[in-house]
């Protein structure tokens, strides 16, 4: 295994990073720029039973270091997606995660069942976080039983490992973990984006049509490294770490934090070359900074407590 | 469609608020057609976070020359305007699906309607179409006389025709009131703030094309930021919306609802 | 009244800015730049039954836009802060608010009992959301019944107007300001510090002695106008405002969503000036947006719900 | 304690990553004593948020300069190092308790020990000592020969030893190896990392002061971030701990707890 190789269930990754869902659609934009099978893996824009329109827009708007978005899970529906996007992903063979989102139980385990079936998806990510729908989405994220329950009806139907996505915009982020584990779950991604909001001074309302919006990132990045941290102490399943990661150093952190893999969202909106030149730049920086593998990293902040 | 380190190789106010921008570099070898835009990145930090759309203005392979024409609007494009010669900017571009210039032949009469910043991107059309025999006609709308721009370069391709709304300067009113004096055209193309938009395709007596502009996140296509939706499903790919970065800006006029 | 004034119960500000509680100490090292009478108010520092001496260092971290701090609530303890530092600031006119920290509900009894009665203190600032202390602090702020309870308890022996500080670590924050207005509260100051963390690359470590620290400036401004926003629809009491002002757009926009007055942290560290600076710019700012009083934006956002 | 856009005289890498720069501007003449520092905001965006603590290395009051000697550790140092002579940078101070030059009397000898970015300071010190007819001798530790910068200096001023760890000059070894082979003074000062000054504290046989670092939020003794122990309350304050900032970063040695 080469020095940068990580490995979680479901997923072989030849380095740790993936594009973020939502951030990636189905890959052919980005394809335009580079190989996809340069990338760790792939893990595409939320799926849903039907074809849903999203919110209307404007649906981002600009933040100090980051931004909002409101996009509502748009997306073309199940049968599209089984029938056009995941089809031209086969000519890869970059492991593929797809986030699942749904208004209930039943839409989750619909999705799942089919998408899961399919032989180049490597693992479900399940998205009990989406801040801008108005059912479904947080509001299975926000609840420990409630997301147990649907993690464990996931789990039941898939065929490949189910990786829960987190909300951050909880009192206990830790508790969540720990029942979504509990119910089953083989990993964690972490985290969704935070909610907030901007006001257009010229107007008084706000920029965003579904007024509120999901923050991401290099904003959220000592939010999503604490709830790592925490979490990476409380559970044993491997996490997916996000939120904010723009650099080489930021992919180190939040592997010590207790990620096992990075995705990176809004830095491809910066540089569409993101992912790619995060992964060509990390053995340099390993080698600077004395790291021999990635594997010996992970967590490493929560090893031991007592030095300082 | 790359990334490029463009170097600034002029930057002028050419009216309050408004300046040209003359960038080099292979990306101006790129150019499918006009109304192609570029996403400029505004500084190295973090902030401002997203990239900033800005129409490309002319275009001169040769040399690899891009010009924009821009207002200073909020921070991004204040910063921007603060930039010297010799600096580098790094654009994304060309992005989007431009103005099709072959729709009009050489017999045609096209009548070119531009308000404000929507302005900038019908110039190098007017260059092309012109360029191919057809005969151009310019319909420009400014705030005042004081906010002219381009309005020598248009002057030389055919007819111009200006209008302010405080009557500072050639017709006293907007760009429609200008439109509606003409009939004798074929072909229309648009592009400025979408009220205007929603007139001069009422307004207009021929097909034609418009330009339309959404806040955005990639810029390519990837993050569905800047949906606008389509009056009937598409028959190609079933999509009943359209991406105004990546299937825009510009759509056949009655393509997308305004 | 002029134009940039504003009454919120207790305060009587001249105009709508105080520095924000913990990062203008008791005002004596930024008097050194200019003349306090020209805040708005002036918000002290967390004051605590005894002397407490806070975390070990360092305290401080940067992250992009913003910056964590683990102080842990030092301070040199009532007696102190009733003898020097209060009397101190008697030769101001400006209205005080002191903030109020404790270990369990007796303890923000005594300190409200004692601050209160002291004549140049216009008003209590209860702080049920500091992140950086193992007891007290932040529990009181994540829990509705905890939080209305204490604020009670407080409001039966204040004889000041009581700001309940809420936290922003939280899943309903719309709750917890419910209850609290229930529960006596004259107002509501939002948002204290998102809780976060950065790890050191070099050991592999939190570069805070106490682990995680309490994310403020810039990065956290539209996770507090979402909460300022969402609360003050729900709530009647006033609000003031906080999280990442920096600039004069930054205040109008806080008080659109629904702030009464604002606070001013992070700035100060950035520049001492960061008060008076954005003080004077507010009358030209208001006179380029056509806005006539401050009093007449407040809330704007939730004003007209349907106009877009 | 003034906040002032200084002008950049002078930018000059004077060893590998360690950069000499020189500012004018009216700050200058408010210096009290050597050892206090400035906190330099760089850049003119939200990143970087904090200021950068920077001891002052000499002051020529005359013509309102400072020059400060500082070394690329990470974002802010690097963002610092790249800014060009013209450019202004926002400086407030000047801040703290530096070294009282009055403790040593004509007749005195001290002894000045510095390691790394804990020798500027320790610049202007010597030549205010020198300038009151105080004997100076000053120990400087470097990692290697290749490290070294202000020899020349401070050789002028006085006896001058240096140490590398490499041996690469001088003498192999740490400060610490130059300070136990001398005993007649009758007063230290020193400045650097923290197990240096624990050290050198433990082996000095006179009295004698030690700067400090720590992580700063203001800079200015407001928000606590930078406290640390003192050994016995103090008498006057009643207080326990001591603020960096604007208590230090100077103390006498046993002073605080290192
Ligand atoms: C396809 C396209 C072509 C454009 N061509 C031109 C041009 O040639 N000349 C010109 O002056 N302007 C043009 N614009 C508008 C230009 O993008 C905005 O004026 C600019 O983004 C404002 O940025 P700012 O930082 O100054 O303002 P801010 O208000 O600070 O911007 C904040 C955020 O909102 C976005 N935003 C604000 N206004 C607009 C807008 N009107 N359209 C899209 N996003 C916006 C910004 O990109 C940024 O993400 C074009 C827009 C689009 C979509
Ligand atoms: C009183 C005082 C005087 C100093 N004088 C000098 C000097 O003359 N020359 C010199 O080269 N360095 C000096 N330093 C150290 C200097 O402040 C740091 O090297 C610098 O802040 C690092 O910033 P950065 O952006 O390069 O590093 P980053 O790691 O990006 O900084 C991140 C944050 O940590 C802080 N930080 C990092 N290292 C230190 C440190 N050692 N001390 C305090 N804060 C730190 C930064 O200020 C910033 O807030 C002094 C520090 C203090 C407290
Ligand atoms: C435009 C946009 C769309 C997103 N769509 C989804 C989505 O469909 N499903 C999901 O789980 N997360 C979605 N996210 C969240 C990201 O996957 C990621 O968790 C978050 O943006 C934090 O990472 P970042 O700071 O690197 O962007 C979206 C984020 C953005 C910015
Ligand atoms: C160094 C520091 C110390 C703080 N101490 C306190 C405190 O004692 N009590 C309190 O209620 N809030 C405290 N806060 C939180 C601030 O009052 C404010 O709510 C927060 O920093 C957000 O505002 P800002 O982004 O403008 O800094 C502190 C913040 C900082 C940065
Ligand atoms: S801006 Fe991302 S799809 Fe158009
Ligand atoms: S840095 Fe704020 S008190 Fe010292």
């Amino acid at each position: 295994m080469s020095r940068i190789a990580v490995s979680l269930p479901g997923l072989n990754m030849k380095n740790p990073v993936m594009p973020a869902s939502g951030c990636f659609a189905f890959g052919q934009e980005y394809a335009n720029f580079y190989d996809l099978n340069r990338l760790g893996a792939i893990c595409v824009k939320a799926v849903t039973v039907e074809e849903r329109k999203g919110n209307a827009t404007p649906r981002v708007a600009e933040t100090p270091g980051g931004m909002l978005n409101a996009i509502g899970l748009q997306n073309p529906g199940l049968a599209h997606v089984l029938e056009h996007e995941l089809p031209w992903l086969e000519q890869y063979d970059t492991p593929i995660v797809v986030n699942i989102a749904g208004y209930q139980v039943e839409d989750y385990m619909e999705v799942t069942k089919a998408i899961s079936k399919v032989k180049n998806v490597n693992a479900i990510e399940l998205n009990i976080s989406c801040p801008n729908v108005k059912e479904g989405g947080i509001t299975f994220g926000t609840d420990a039983s409630t997301a147990a329950n649907l993690t464990e009806k996931v789990k039941a139907v898939s065929q490949v490992p189910v990786y829960v996505k987190l909300s951050p915009n909880v009192t206990d982020i830790v508790e969540i973990a720990k029942a979504v584990e509990q119910a089953g779950a083989d990993g964690l991604s972490m985290i969704n984006t935070l909610l907030g909001m901007r006001i257009d001074l010229k107007t008084g309302q706000p920029i965003l049509a579904n007024k509120t919006g999901g923050l991401s990132g290099a904003a959220i990045k000592p939010v999503a490294i604490r709830m790592i941290h925490d979490v990476s102490q409380q559970v044993s399943i491997p996490i997916i770490g996000m939120g904010g990661i723009y650099e080489v150093d930021d992919i180190l952190e939040f592997m010590m934090a207790g990620a096992s893999a990075v995705a990176v969202g809004t830095a491809n909106f910066i540089d569409p070359f993101a992912c790619p030149n995060l992964i060509d730049q990390l053995e340099n920086r390993m080698d600077e900074l004395g790291i021999d593998t990635l594997a010996s990293i992970v967590g490493r902040s929560s090893l031991c407590n007592n030095i300082r | 469609m790359i990334v490029d380190d463009m170097r600034i190789n002029e930057q002028i106010e050419i009216a309050p608020k408004i300046f040209k921008i003359e960038l080099t570099g292979p990306l101006s070898k790129l150019l499918k057609n006009p109304g192609q835009f570029v996403n400029v990145r505004v500084g190295k930090g973090i902030d401002p976070t997203l990239r900033r759309p800005i129409s490309i203005c002319d275009v001169d392979v040769d040399n690899e020359r891009l010009t924009m024409i821009y207002r200073v609007e909020g921070k991004g494009t204040k910063m921007l305007s603060e930039m010297l010669v010799g600096d580098t900017v790094n654009i994304l571009g060309p992005l989007g699906q431009g103005f099709p210039v072959d729709a009009a032949t050489k017999e045609n009469t096209c009548v070119l309607v531009g308000g404000g910043v929507g302005i900038p991107p019908l110039y190098y059309l007017a260059k092309q179409l012109t360029a191919n025999g057809v005969k151009v006609i310019t319909i420009l709308g400014f705030r005042s006389d004081k906010d002219i721009f381009l309005e020598k370069e248009f002057a030389e391709l055919g007819e111009l025709k200006i209008t302010t709304e405080d009557g500072s300067k050639g017709i006293k009113g907007f760009v429609t009131d200008a439109l509606e004096t003409l009939s004798d055209y074929e072909l229309f193309y648009t592009c400025g703030p979408k009220p205007m938009l929603r007139a001069v395709e009422s307004i207009a007596s021929s097909p034609g094309f418009i330009s339309l502009e959404e806040r955005m996140g990639c810029g390519v296509g990837a993050c569905l930021a800047c949906v606008c939706d389509l009056n009937e499903r598409n028959k190609d790919t079933g999509k009943s919306y359209a991406k105004i970065c990546s299937d825009g800006p510009v759509f056949e006029a009655g393509e997308v609802i305004l």
